[in-house]
């Protein structure tokens, strides 16, 4: 599953994208084992009411299940316009 | 309807031209352009993120919700990513219309949703550093009075 | 705040570009423009008939009103007189401000009282005939709206 | 006192405008005046409702009055934009 990161969440990551192997079933529990990883993985996951996250380029929320789902993109909200 | 999501500069008003000639027989034509401001003071430049793929998909959807919604002739989007410079046009959004309620109902729907569901991301680079652009609650607020 | 009642033609792209240069520092800039439109089919041109002096005087109190209403940075109003073609611009309004809110409002706002306040009357010229064009009662109920 | 007229309260009267000698008090007595002229002016005046007025260039109603007024015009409502 390719997992994308935008702003301030790719900054604190330190990478824009990366292939993750996963089980995780839903969006929740692929946030915890990110968090699980690395302190950076923590700080940016932190706090997930601050997140948006899309399923492959849909808007989603965190309890949606990932079967079937190849990219996953975490951002913090959306500031266009 | 046209949507586009480009790196490069774009003139509002040859757009706005352009536009209101392809629209043939609406008599009201509304056009929002964002422009790079300086709110704080110091600001060297914005850069603009976005999420190649998603966002052409989001702002055709935006669009073609508005024209739905409305009795619209025609809608245009534009909207930069890159390094901008102060002054610069950020984005723009147009809409024709028999009659100027629905062009200008239509445009403030484009943009509140542009602002809210489209995936970009501002960074001011200042003088004191560089800096993410917040999200405004207000913004969020916005899109309360398009689902009643 | 600038207001042009003029003959002349203009260029609506050309006039945007030019006022959002001239207003320094505000983000957001909306403007309407309203094309001569053949509704009914058989248009030839449009005759814009007005009060020369009145005119003038009610579309500045109006822009002013404007502006001291909403936060403006600057205000814009062209409006032509004269025969008119099919697909010339009549007219256009644009405001500039930090906020977008603020930009739309005093647009819908500037277009509300023009139509039904500001000393101005359209003859269709047609291939049947000519026939003044009549005051719709949605416009003088647009104006609701601002005396809240 | 100047008496102008606009769109079709000028076609049905046949002038753009012309000088008045008159005492009325208010706008609806110098409409009653203009009406008992002539054919033309009892045409174009036939229902005020349709018709807006304006007192040296300001909006006013038919029950204003005349007093020091210098310019009266007679339209109607407006179709700009």
């Amino acid at each position: 599953m390719d997992v994308i990161y935008f702003a301030w969440v790719r900054e604190r990551i330190g990478l824009p994208r990366e292939v993750v192997e996963t089980r995780a079933v839903t969006v929740a529990d692929l946030v915890d084992e990110l968090r699980a990883r690395e302190e950076r993985y923590a700080v940016a996951f932190e706090d997930v009411s601050a997140l948006r996250v899309a399923l492959d380029q849909e808007l989603a929320t965190f309890d949606a299940p990932l079967a079937g789902v190849r990219e996953v993109a975490f951002f913090p909200p959306m500031t266009g316009g | 309807m046209q949507v586009r999501v480009q790196e490069a500069a774009f003139d509002a008003g040859a757009e706005l031209n352009a536009f209101t000639t392809r629209v043939d027989g609406a008599g009201a034509v509304v056009s929002f352009s964002g422009i790079v401001r300086d709110r704080e003071g110091g600001l060297r430049h914005m850069q603009v993120e976005h999420y190649p793929g998603m966002t052409e998909k989001a702002l055709a959807a935006i669009a073609g919700e508005a024209v739905a919604r409305w009795h619209l002739a025609d809608a245009l989007v534009i909207h930069r990513y890159g390094d901008l410079a102060v002054g610069a046009p950020i984005m723009m959004v147009a809409t024709a219309a028999r009659h100027r309620g629905d062009a200008f109902a239509a445009a403030e729907f484009l943009m509140d949703y542009l602002k809210s569901r489209a995936p970009f991301w501002k960074k001011e680079i200042t003088s004191h550093g560089a800096e993410w652009v917040a999200a405004r609650d207000a913004d969020e607020a916005a899109l309360g009075r398009w689902t009643s």
